[in-house]
């Protein structure tokens, strides 16, 4: 097990980062913190995705010097195209979920939602 | 070429056509006026249920499923959709069910969301039923992923359109579950992808069998099945995971409240029911312990929801809390691992899409009696001043209870059928009949309340509220849609069963 | 160079951890754009150059200047203390 | 100066090193910094609130997060070797794109062209999710002005522009051109060289913000405002969609598509692939532009 982990570090450091990322998001109170969680959740996926497609030895999928491809040339191009999907639905969810903490921040004062929860059940009973 | 290929008619473009059509019509709303977009939408939507009722009709007549190239190049190198009878029956629905809701919430829109803001609603709405309807009929993981992410993306604003500080809390929580589960759904794909090679549906089917056949990557095949469930049970608010629909269904407004429950949840079952037999093939899925899983937090869903929707003392929220247990009855059914479980699951999915929507506007109407309010107390005798909406109520607590001629009672029995020949027969029966108890113990108890006699309504004045067409029209096609469903119910399961068949 | 990757792999790791556990704000956040720069060395040795420039764009800049706006912004608002204004 | 051990109390208990970093004014209050550990006991003791639902979720979340990373970390070790060229995932997809990529998109970056060409409908997706993330930031801090306020913001505009630094005006009269012109090479030579639309958009996008930072509002509103931005990414987008409709529809049906592919490695070549590009370059520059002008401002 352990030769195999060190043989796939990269998968194994985004496992990591995954795990924390995703703890971060489920556990931290803060609002902005649990975006950043966020962020490194997704990040540490495209890394895992990323390293599926390195071949050792080879180059970026880009025609280099040759005008017609070899194959044994290039690395495979399938999760660079979907981890580039990814970044960019991953940046949408950061600004989505900014926007909502800037608005929570308005009307609550404080980024803690916990704190938030707590204060609109308080004014739900008062009702 | 594949047979399946082939395109030789022009009805087999239609879902297509009413992807990208709801697409780009929902573009456009940004653009126009709120009663413009309001326009649109409701013109696409009524486009998409004809178009979808037609490959319906051309499905049945064909029999068989067919698959559609997004682009110049086959499977597996490019995207496409496959389209049978399940499909295209789900996209109807969905259609009917989205102009159903839109138009019994129309006026509490209008109420709700700021003016200058009404456009992004239809546009919001027409997006998510893009990404509903693509969820369906995708047959490639990566495109679903994408999906995924517009679907939450759009489930998330409209619940926060409402301009209130708790549905911004309420949106915080759900886009904070729903984020954590689409985590866990693509890792699932990015694994898949590595053992695989593919991310086309059917292809990864192949291979997935052929390495169980051949006993490789059996751990991570287990643990995909299981990111996956986990994934799309936070998202479709499975038992443990469902604390953030009590507050995004209960605080939204009644439209978004109909179409969350009704639809959204909907679309990652399917999605599920998708994977179960496209993606791992049922055999594989039988042979791990996941079906096991789903079957337990499926009994302990329809329990411990119908005990909380008990405890509340508010309308929106116990209509919510029964969504919970009933998500319960179709995880059940999909826990039980055959065919028979399966098709009821499936139609359990299509007599709550036209039940809860029904119960949430409703619902709705009922809270204009009260002033806005959502609390039984101040709802007291609020049926008789709107009677069209107490019938409908009742109408949806009778099929959600299981009386028979309702489509409730149709799932139930199935439910139970199918538990029969297999060994999980005895907890299955007790939990169908616990939880039917239940779901009595808050339904009649809250029709005894609308429809209690008070001091200021002992006399029926109005029929229904005049001013709100649109709700008298939606209310009643969504009665005669629940009493079809219970009536006809022998034939959408034989529909169920004709798509269910060419899953395998 | 083997090494060197093992070196970066690690630092995204202690930067992960380190966000979890400091309190500042805005130390995470400048951690979170070094992680990302970091993350962009990384994809040029994946071979992956169209993700690396995308990621020094997104996720060091686009990304990090939203986060920081958002500091100011909410600093900002509870100098000025119109946390009650409507909109 | 502050003495070591307060330096690590601050660190621990998570409030800044006032005296040494911070000045006075933003010394009062710190509402939007996170309560430390100490902070967060002492209020829970002082509020008396049973906390013991709350504390056995988080124990529950906790174990359950360390069970799915310690299956995930246990699958890895088990998954196939990482850069080896005989893994599933090359296979003939990966085959076919490399060999067959240039005489079927005409791309020499294979992966443009499997982004905007093979698997073009996940990407149609892509950019409509940056769309509605977009409208999801307009509805929640999109708000017109008051002729009060907006008289309010000139006035502090005009204070503002007086203290506007000379440095970086000057570097962002340099700067600017030139990040706008890489971005504008990255989008057009998305389909020969690394980069594309999103990240030349997003570059593009950076250089708006950083002309914005420098020459302030007003400047910038004289070719970018609201309506600008609605016009530019719906005519965009729509172009998307209705382009790759095309290319759909005739893909599916099997009827040979009118788009010339052109020579490949010219920059005027791969089919539909530079439009698109431009079209996503072009939403995407807005729209980062929009989020940053939403979120500083509260409009665009």
């Amino acid at each position: 097990m352990f030769s195999g982990l060190i043989n796939n570090f990269y998968e194994t450091a985004a496992i990591i980062v995954f795990g924390i990322g995703f703890v971060t998001l489920l556990l931290n109170r803060n609002i902005i913190k649990k975006i950043i969680g966020f962020n490194f959740m997704d990040t540490a996926i495209y890394l895992f995705l990323a390293s599926k497609g390195y071949i050792s030895g080879r180059m970026a999928p880009i025609l280099y010097n040759e005008t017609t491809p070899t194959l044994t040339k290039y690395i495979n191009p399938v999760p660079a195209g979907l981890v580039l999907t990814g970044i960019v639905v991953s940046v949408s969810f950061t600004a989505f979920f900014l926007a909502i903490a800037v608005r929570l921040y308005r009307e609550y004062n404080t980024l803690d939602l916990h704190e938030i929860v707590s204060m609109m059940n308080k004014e739900e009973n008062e009702e | 070429m594949d047979k399946y290929y082939v395109i030789n008619d022009i009805v087999q473009n239609f879902p297509f056509i009413s992807i990208i059509l709801s697409l780009f019509t929902g573009i456009l709303c940004a653009a126009v006026k709120p009663k413009k977009a309001m326009g649109i939408c409701f013109f696409n939507l009524i486009v998409c249920f004809v178009l979808s009722l037609m490959t319906l009709i051309y499905c049945i007549n064909n029999g068989d499923y067919y698959v559609y190239m997004m682009g110049h190049f086959p499977a597996p190198f490019g995207n496409e959709i496959r389209v049978g009878v399940l499909e295209a029956l789900m996209a109807t629905a969905f259609a009917l069910v989205m102009l159903l809701s839109l138009l019994g919430g129309l006026k509490h829109i209008f109420h709700d969301v700021l003016p200058e803001k009404q456009n992004y609603y239809f546009l919001m709405m027409e997006l998510l039923y893009t990404s509903l309807i693509a969820l369906i009929y995708t047959n490639d993981l990566f495109t679903a992923y994408v999906f995924v992410e517009i679907n939450t993306l759009t489930a998330c604003a409209i619940v926060m359109l409402k301009h209130s500080k708790e549905t911004l809390v309420a949106t915080a929580r759900y886009l904070m579950m729903s984020l954590l589960g689409s985590g866990l759904i693509m890792i699932g794909i990015s694994i898949l992808y590595d053992i695989t090679g593919h991310l086309l549906m059917s292809n990864i089917k192949e291979s997935v069998v052929a390495l169980a056949g051949a006993g490789q990557y059996r751990l991570p095949i287990e643990v995909v099945i299981c990111l996956f469930a986990i994934g799309l049970g936070i998202k479709s608010a499975l038992y443990p995971f469902h604390s953030w629909l009590p507050d995004a269904h209960g605080s939204s407004t009644s439209g978004s409240s109909a179409v969350l429950s009704g639809l959204v949840l909907k679309a990652y079952i399917i999605l599920l029911i998708k994977m179960v037999y496209r993606v791992f093939s049922i055999e594989v899925i039988r042979g791990s312990k996941v079906l096991d899983i789903l079957f337990v937090l499926g009994v302990l869903a329809m329990t411990i929801g119908s005990i909380k929707a008990i405890n509340s003392r508010d309308l929106k929220r116990m209509i919510a809390y029964s969504s919970v247990a009933q998500i319960g009855y179709i995880y059940l059914g999909i826990g039980l691992g055959n065919d028979a479980g399966m098709i009821a699951a499936c139609f359990q999915i299509l007599v709550h899409a036209f039940t809860k929507p029904m119960l949430f506007n409703t619902a709705g109407a009922f809270m204009d009696e009260a002033h806005g309010s959502r609390k039984f107390k101040d709802l007291v005798g609020a049926a008789r001043k709107n009677l069209w909406a107490g019938i409908g109520f009742a109408v949806g607590a009778f099929s959600m209870i299981g009386i028979p001629l309702f489509g409730g009672f149709v799932v139930k029995y199935n439910l139970a059928l199918a538990a029969l020949p297999t060994n999980r027969a005895v907890l299955a029966l007790i939990a169908l009949v616990i939880s039917t108890v239940l779901n009595a113990i808050y339904y009649v108890p809250a029709l005894m309340v609308l429809f209690k006699k008070t001091s200021t309504s002992s006399k029926i004045k109005v029929f229904a509220d005049k001013n709100d067409v649109p709700f008298i029209f939606s209310n009643g096609v969504f009665i005669i849609c629940n009493f079809v469903l219970g009536i006809m119910s022998p034939f959408f399961i034989t529909l169920i069963t004709m798509g269910l068949n060419k899953f395998a | 160079m083997i090494y060197i990757q093992y070196l970066l792999v690690a630092f995204l790791v202690i930067c992960a951890l380190s966000v979890c556990i400091t309190n500042n704000l805005l130390v995470s956040l400048i951690i979170f754009t070094a992680y990302s720069l970091v993350m962009s060395v990384i994809w040029l040795f994946l071979e992956s150059p169209d993700l690396a420039i995308t990621e020094a764009a997104v996720g060091a800049g686009i990304t990090s200047i939203l986060f920081f706006i958002t500091l100011v912004k909410v600093n900002k608002m509870n100098e000025g203390d119109n946390s009650n204004e409507q909109f | 100066m502050s003495s070591f051990k307060e330096v690590i109390n601050s660190f621990v208990e998570g409030t800044p090193n006032t005296d040494t970093v911070i000045n006075v004014k933003e010394k009062r209050t710190y509402k939007h910094h996170e309560k430390s550990l100490t902070e967060r006991l002492t209020s829970m003791i002082e509020k008396g609130e049973s906390k013991g639902a709350r504390n056995a979720y988080t124990v529950i979340a906790v174990i359950m997060a360390i069970v799915i990373i310690g299956c995930l970390i246990y699958t890895v070790s088990s998954l196939p070797p990482f850069g080896n060229p005989s893994n599933p995932a090359n296979n003939e997809v990966v085959r076919k794109y490399i060999m067959d990529g240039i005489a079927d998109t005409g791309a020499i970056n294979f992966v443009a062209g499997m982004i905007l060409d093979y698997r073009a409908f996940d990407t149609l997706g892509e950019s409509t999710v940056l769309f509605i993330a977009a409208s999801a930031v307009i509805i929640l801090l999109f708000r017109k002005k008051t002729s009060a306020e907006e008289k309010a913001a000139d006035i502090e505009e005009k204070i503002y522009e007086d203290k506007h630094d000379v440095i970086l005006r000057h570097g962002a009269l340099i700067l600017v051109p030139f990040t706008l012109i890489f971005g504008i090479y990255v989008i057009l030579n998305g389909h020969l060289s690394p980069g594309g639309g999103f990240s030349g958009g997003t570059i593009m996008g950076a250089a708006l913000i950083l002309y914005n930072l420098a020459f302030g509002d007003k400047s910038t509103k004289k070719f970018f405002n609201f309506k600008v931005y609605k016009v530019i990414t719906i005519i965009a987008l729509s172009f998307y969609a209705i382009s790759k409709t095309y290319s759909f529809y005739t893909g599916a049906n099997h009827i040979h598509s009118i788009i010339p592919k052109g020579i490949p490695g010219n920059l005027l070549s791969s089919g539909l692939i530079l439009p698109l590009n431009i079209c996503v370059g072009i939403v995407v520059a807005c729209t980062m532009f929009g989020f940053y002008s939403l979120f500083d401002r509260e409009e665009i």
